[in-house]
């Protein structure tokens, strides 16, 4: 149409790169089923804190309401024991997603290296005995008991890097 | 003149309340492409607010209109949006129709709740006794501030749609909404602050109608209804459109106020409430005014489940079933809760009605509760003797007037039937049911039926006639759905496009299932025999008839009877606990009567999850008991049992509430366990020993919870129903474990859990790398985890040992 | 040859978009014609202004000697007008059989008389309705699946049904939308077999479709649609030589054989 | 050299139970023009949904900028200068060329800016910027969809089909202006049909077929390879 010439390449776009950079690593990124999790620890905290608050209360509110015995336990009833329920349930959730996240990557983490360790002593022992001299240690065969793998084309990403 | 200019100016001021109020439904429907019939409880509950906020706390005015206006609404419908109306973007359009009804009805009953209607609740007009003259005619301020706020509604919504960015991406979303994604909008975010512009809007024109009416949930409710007839002429799309339509509305209502005698009549019919009646005219002039909807191919997305067609054999056998089951226990009742049952059953024929139309054809129709009316009064008008030729004159005049209504809305999309039959329901209930000369007294007595030696004389005789009436109906149904009527009902709902290219006229066949459905409808009203009230057959009347039996599963008669005792059960239930309240600490109490008026609204927005009702979840679980005559004739016999228990004075009520739910929930459904031959190859047979553990099981679940002493055991009514719940679904439970059956909704699919990673097949990096990522660690500390220098040293040693040999 | 179908100067606007502008179509009994252009050239919209779906903004359509530009969708259907579509519609929560039958049963719902079976049914001329409903069952091969619900079918079989119910409904003309996508090889060949078998019974079809191969395998007529105008028309030889054609499909200079570069042509 | 703008590692994608990409990895590096080619159904489209954020992959990962952003939404890419001018016509229909610019402005530009860039390149969109994008013609509609695609001044750009159902001459000029973001350094992915359409900007293309990159090289190398593709070779 009118202006066929390019604009010339210049410092500006490497700025534009740099930026554009810059803005990713920035951005906050929801989705991942980490987050999700993060927000059950939150709640599990502010529970746990409402909780303790409520019941806390709830035992102020017995103590200085009520003339009669039943009016005392009525008000026990219902704060300071849905005050404590509360709390549990916090602490319940807290537990489960702060504990569990590290437990659950150790878990990962020794089944990983256990195999990948597997992986290396059967390698080294084919090695050895001549049984497949120019594998190297980097293709860990398939567990015999285990179901085949997912079709792999040239996807298949590479091992784990060792160290 | 001036009386003109008078009613000129009260005109104007009418149609700009309706012009705000239309204009956030079509901001609403523009953007998200949900109607929102509950735009006028929108309106409804902010007056009250406004009421709450301004008289009620003595707020000053000011603030009281920013509160409202500007906050709580905003919000309110921004919740709203992101909470229902996000769950329902993609479903039918039967259950978004359905889903936002059901939000208008839960409002009504909340505002109910909240603001019984025992006091009036006046608001001043704004600027109240300053007048301006005008030509000669004095004009309050607040009537031209309601039109000073109309004119600059319509320049704000104009500016903000053209000029900013917000404006033009809530409607660039309804032109794509991926493409809005892919410019960096966010489609989400502009939903909820279309929700929130038109919850203002609704706002406004709640806290600008306050001052001219007396607060009354239902009247402000309806009275917003008129704005569907304003946006239409907009085609519900144009904001122009709909300001024109309220000006024409508003000067219409206005004029026919003051020129039209008020006393002079029509036939039977006097012009008084012409006014009120005419947003419904309007409505089906402009209906019949649009042109032809275009078919589309979109090709044909697959259905959630492929709904089972019963047998003929196992619908004859059902209906004989229902038929014997509710004579017996018809017979064990008293008097009083006779009629309520019977009042239910007859529901449920109501309900029916709608599995042609709805379940079938997918089209939806908001006036059910008009047509029973219509067969009513067509049954005192031609059949005052109870005789049956009165019956089939009801009913045929019910098809005429069902085909005539529908006929100008179903060449449209169904969005539009649902608003005509809104508009008929309403014009019904001013031009017909409210006239003196039609339903002389305010009540209509329907003759009982007498055919020949048969003759209705009390309500059991009433309760196995609808019960017969529901059985043959509904084989009738079951037999059209089987027949090729039925297949073409089915195909018209999977593909119009493809029928209509296969030589099928749509709107003939859509009249006459229309048709149909309402001469059921027209028949359910001949054949009631009972005192009807004029209100029993407005538009919120049949609100929770459509809504029920869309929760209930409209595409199976099943479904439609468990509408129809759903329907049936909110009057009984509000009769059974009249007395009761629900304590939450000691700061609320609630009586279970308010809690039962909200709870068909909530039950219908909870179809935003559940599109295909409950009867084809419950059907699954129950199917083998009907399948096997010894666990139907136990179960039945269980439930009289109970019932006897009950009546009696041997149970206390709240016994047998528990007893029922165990019964029905983990007794019933093991039946078919207990009575199946005994057959080792048999996947679900079940070997003696668990036979005997069954048995004990049910004995001892039902025992317990009709023998607990429930009321002295636990004093407050909150906990014992928490209570009572807790166990009938424990006991659910182990039912559930003894059949070693899991349930159709109780199974969940499997999803791979980065738990599981490592353990089912081999490891790969990304799995590792997915499993990471999922907890939070980055790549580099993962790949961190060094060789181990034991096990190193190992293998080297090992290797020269090997290599050494 | 007599044309069972004629278009004559269709156009349809949308806004001021022209999507079809000026088209003229004859489809003669017993040929497959093909219709084949790029994306987006504006076949399927003619296809839709043909069976009544979209109102043209002029132009008329002829069936026979009968103009039927005036009349509604449903209409035209019951003169002859059958289709496919392009993106399926099925009616899925309906089995093989039913779909089948229910175009069955909605041309009898209004024809009294008995429309001329065409030869490709000619037994099926005294068959009663559900033995009609087998033979075509039987003629597509889906004998082995006629209880299936269609909504659990790959797509080939599905494409097969809604040719079936097409059948049943016994037109006199027949507009295929690429029926042969989401089939395999196999299937596309003996697809062709069966339109062939359509055509020498005496059908007439008008097929759109981007599987170059099958276009140039049984048309014996094509033309070439793009912009919304017919910009070539003929035997395909010599369409598959033809310059503006060419330029169509690859855009400028054309020096690959024709059949290698306008494989893919008009997918979508 | 850092890291590249874009780049997908075994990603797979399903559309409900029907997988179409098998495990795809693709590089986009600074500063290049990469073209996917392949036949219809190769899953062409759905890669570049799943690198726009669109659509989340089964599994696999999308970086960019050497980032992992699997599962950000499609917006906080757009909004920080990854482009994506969807298949056919990248427009709101119904809202007016002017209306149209001022959805680019969700990039971080200012309208002044992006109605600047675009009235010079296409004046004919300037003569219709109050008139309906609707009703433009489908070159024109692409013109404004390039608009965009220039004013943002991305610093990845995804194109697709950009030549679909328009004249040859129009999508030639489209492509002049896609060489020139490409000089202006700006990283592109653009999906063709056809191989010949962008030999002369592409650096590298990239064969799919069947969910699969087939084959990653120069492409004048590979449209023998291409032509083989699509005859189901």
């Amino acid at each position: 149409m009118t202006d066929q010439s390019a604009n010339p390449t210049g410092p500006a776009t490497d700025a534009r790169i740099e930026q554009f950079r810059n803005d990713v690593e920035e951005m906050k990124l929801k989705g991942s089923s980490g987050e999700g999790e993060k927000w059950f620890l939150v709640i599990g905290v502010v529970l746990l804190v409402a909780g303790v608050v409520l019941a806390v209360v709830g035992a102020v509110t017995v103590a200085t309401s009520g003339a009669s015995p039943a009016d005392q336990r009525a008000n026990m009833a219902q704060g300071s024991f849905m005050g404590i329920a509360l709390a549990i349930v916090g602490a319940a959730l807290f537990l489960r997603y702060s504990l569990a996240r590290y437990l659950r990557f150790w878990l990962i983490r020794l089944t990983y290296e256990s195999r990948a360790n597997t992986d290396r002593v059967v390698a080294a022992i084919e090695r050895a005995s001549g049984l497949e001299p120019t594998g190297p240690a980097t293709t860990p065969p398939a567990p015999p008991a285990a179901p085949p793998a997912p079709p792999a084309g040239p996807t298949d990403p590479p091992p784990f890097p060792q160290g | 003149m001036d009386k003109f200019l008078t009613f000129t100016v009260a005109g104007l001021s009418t149609a700009a309340i309706y012009a705000v109020a239309a204009s956030g439904l079509v901001v609403t429907y523009t953007t998200s492409g949900i109607f929102n019939f509950a735009h006028g409880a929108f309106g409804m509950l902010a007056a009250f607010l406004f009421w709450q906020v301004s008289q009620g706390w003595g707020w000053p005015l000011w603030l009281s209109v920013v509160v409202v206006v500007f906050v709580a609404a905003p919000l309110f419908g921004a919740l709203v949006e992101r909470v229902i109306m996000r769950g329902i973007e993609g479903a039918s359009e039967v259950v978004k129709i359905v889903v936002t009804v059901s939000l208008m009805v839960a409002l009504l009953g909340l505002a109910t709740v909240i603001w019984p209607q025992d006091i009036a609740r006046p608001v001043p007009p704004f600027f109240e006794g300053r007048f301006v003259e005008l030509a000669g005619v004095r004009v309050a301020w607040s009537r031209l501030l309601t039109m000073a706020i109309a004119v600059g509604v319509a320049v704000g919504l104009r500016l903000l749609f053209t000029r900013t960015r917000l404006g033009i991406a809530m409607r660039a979303v309804v032109d794509d909404r991926s493409l809005l994604q892919l410019n960096g909008g966010r489609p989400g975010r502009t939903a909820m602050l279309a929700w929130g512009l038109g919850a203002g809007l609704a706002a406004v024109s709640g806290v600008l109608i306050a001052p001219e009416q007396t607060l009354s949930a239902i009247t402000l409710t309806l009275l917003v209804v008129n704005t569907y007839a304003v946006a239409v002429v907009g085609r519900l799309r144009s904001l122009p459109g709909a300001f024109l339509g309220a000006v024409i509305l508003g000067l219409a209502q206005s004029y026919a106020t003051g020129y039209v005698n008020q006393t002079a009549s029509i036939g039977p019919i006097s012009l008084q409430n012409l006014p009120a009646a005419l947003p419904a005219i309007m409505l089906f002039i402009v209906i019949l005014l649009q042109p032809e909807a275009r078919l589309r191919a979109h090709g044909v997305s697959r259905p959630r489940t492929a709904l089972r067609v019963p047998s003929q054999t196992t619908a004859v056998v059902g209906g004989v079933a229902l038929v014997l089951v509710v004579a017996a226990l018809g017979a064990l009742m008293a008097p009083s809760d006779l009629s309520l049952v019977t009042k239910g059953v007859g529901f449920a024929l109501i309900t029916l009605s709608l599995v042609p139309l709805t379940g079938y054809a997918g089209q939806i129709s908001l006036a059910q509760m008009t047509f029973v009316g219509i067969g009513a009064l067509a049954m005192v008008t031609w059949g005052a003797t109870g005789s049956p030729v009165g019956v089939a004159i009801s009913v045929a005049v019910c098809a005429v007037v069902g085909a005539v209504v529908a006929l100008p809305a179903l060449r449209l999309s169904g969005i539009y039937l649902a608003l005509a039959t809104a508009a008929f329901a309403l014009f019904c209930t001013s031009m017909v049911f409210n006239q003196q000369e039609i339903i002389p007294g305010g009540s209509l007595q329907v003759p009982p039926l007498s055919v020949g030696p048969f003759e209705v004389t009390n309500d059991y005789r009433q309760l196995l006639l609808f019960a017969v009436t529901f059985a043959v109906l509904a084989n009738l149904i079951v037999l059209v759905r089987r027949s090729s009527l039925g297949r073409r009902l089915t195909a018209m709902k999977d593909s119009p496009v493809a029928c209509a290219t296969l030589g099928l006229n749509l709107t003939a066949t859509k009249v006459g299932v229309f048709a149909m459905s309402a001469a059921i409808a027209g028949l359910g009203g001949a054949l009631a025999g009972r005192t009807f009230s004029p209100d029993e057959f407005s538009l919120p009347s049949s609100l929770p008839v459509t809504m029920l039996a869309v929760v209930g599963g409209i595409g199976s008669v099943a479904g439609a009877f468990i509408g129809g005792l759903l329907l049936g059960a909110v009057p009984i239930g509000a009769t059974f606990f009249a007395a009761n309240a629900i304590g939450v600490f000691r700061f609320v109490t609630l009586p279970m009567a308010d809690l039962l008026a909200v709870a068909p609204g909530l039950m219908g927005i909870s179809l935003g999850r559940e599109p295909d009702g409950a009867a084809p979840q419950v059907a699954a679980g129950y199917r083998a008991v009907g399948q096997s005559p010894p666990a139907l004739a136990t179960t039945a016999a269980g439930l009289v049992g109970l019932w006897i228990a009950a009546r009696a004075g041997v149970i206390p009520k709240w016994s047998f509430v528990a007893a029922l739910g165990v019964f029905v929930l983990s007794v019933v459904p093991l039946l078919p366990l207990l009575f199946a031959p005994v057959d080792p190859a048999a996947e679900h047979s079940a070997a003696p020993p668990r036979r005997v553990a069954t048995a004990v099981w049910m004995v001892v679940a039902t025992l317990f919870a009709a023998l607990f002493p429930w009321a002295d055991a636990i004093s407050s009514n909150g906990y014992r129903l928490l209570v009572i719940l807790l166990v009938v679904f424990l006991s659910a439970r182990v039912a559930i474990g003894l059949s070693g059956v899991t349930p159709e909704a109780l199974r969940r699919p499997v999803v791979p859990s980065p738990d599981l990673v490592g353990t089912d097949r081999p490891l790969t990096r990304s799995d590792a790398m997915d499993a990471a990522r999922a907890i939070g660690i980055s790549e580099d500390e993962f790949a961190a985890a060094g060789p181990d220098p034991v096990l190193e040293a190992e293998l080297a040693t090992m290797g020269a040992r090997v290599g050494n040999r | 040859m007599n044309a069972v179908l004629t278009v004559e100067g269709l156009t349809v606007r949308f806004g001021g978009h022209l999507a079809v502008s000026s088209v003229d179509l004859e489809v003669p009994a017993g040929r497959i014609s093909g219709l084949i252009g790029p994306n987006g050239a504006g076949k399927t919209t003619t296809f839709n202004a043909i069976c009544g779906v979209i109102s043209p903004s002029s132009g008329r359509v002829r069936l026979g000697d009968r103009d039927i530009s005036k009349l509604g969708t449903h209409q035209r259907a019951r003169l002859g007008v059958g289709r496919t579509f392009q993106r399926l519609e099925v009616f899925s929560s309906l089995s093989v059989r039913d779909n089948v039958q229910v175009g069955l049963e909605i041309r009898r719902s209004w024809s009294r008389r008995r429309a001329p079976a065409s030869q490709f049914l000619a037994a099926g001329a005294d068959l009663s309705g559900p033995e009609e409903v087998e033979l075509i069952l039987d003629r597509l091969d889906l004998g082995a699946v006629a209880d299936a619900p269609v909504g659990s079918l790959p797509t080939g079989q599905a494409r097969l049904v809604e040719l079936g119910r097409a059948l049943a409904a016994r037109p006199r003309v027949l507009l295929l939308d690429e029926p042969a996508s989401g089939l395999d090889d196999a299937e596309t060949v003996a697809f062709g077999e069966l339109l062939e078998q359509l055509a020498a019974a005496g059908l007439a079809v008008l097929l759109v479709e981007h599987d170059i191969s099958l276009v140039m395998r049984v048309c014996r007529h094509l033309s070439v649609l793009d912009f919304g105008q017919i910009i070539a028309e003929g035997p395909p030889e010599e369409i598959r030589r033809n310059e503006a054609v060419l330029s169509a499909y690859l855009g400028g200079t054309a020096d690959v054989s024709a059949e290698a570069a306008m494989a893919p042509g008009g997918g979508g | 050299m850092s890291a590249p703008l874009l780049e997908l590692r075994g990603v797979r994608a399903a559309y409900g139970t029907i997988e179409v990409l098998h495990g795809v990895d693709l590089v986009v590096p600074e500063a290049s023009v990469v073209a996917l080619l392949g036949p219809n159904g190769a899953g062409k489209t759905t890669t570049l949904s799943v690198a726009a954020g669109l659509m989340e992959p089964t599994s696999g990962t999308v970086l960019v900028a050497g980032r992992d952003v699997t599962g950000a939404g499609p917006e906080e890419l757009a909004r920080r200068g990854l482009t994506t001018i969807p298949e056919g016509k990248g427009i709101f229909p119904t809202l007016t060329v002017r209306e149209n610019l001022v959805m680019a402005t969700y990039a971080r530009v200012s309208l002044a800016h992006v109605e600047a860039v675009a009235y010079e390149r296409f004046p004919r969109l300037k003569e219709r910027r109050n008139q309906v994008a609707g009703t433009l013609s489908g070159g024109e509609q692409q013109m404004l969809a390039m608009a965009r695609g220039l004013a943002v001044e991305p610093a990845v750009l995804l194109l697709d089909e950009l030549s679909m159902g328009l004249a040859p001459l129009v999508v030639e000029e489209l492509y002049g202006i896609v060489g020139q973001i490409a000089r202006q350094g700006t990283s592109i992915l653009v999906v063709e049909q056809f191989a010949r359409t962008v030999l002369g900007v592409a650096d590298v293309a990239a064969i799919m077929v069947n969910g699969q990159i087939r084959r990653v090289g120069d492409p004048s190398a590979v449209e023998q390879e291409l032509s083989a593709a699509y005859l189901g070779g």
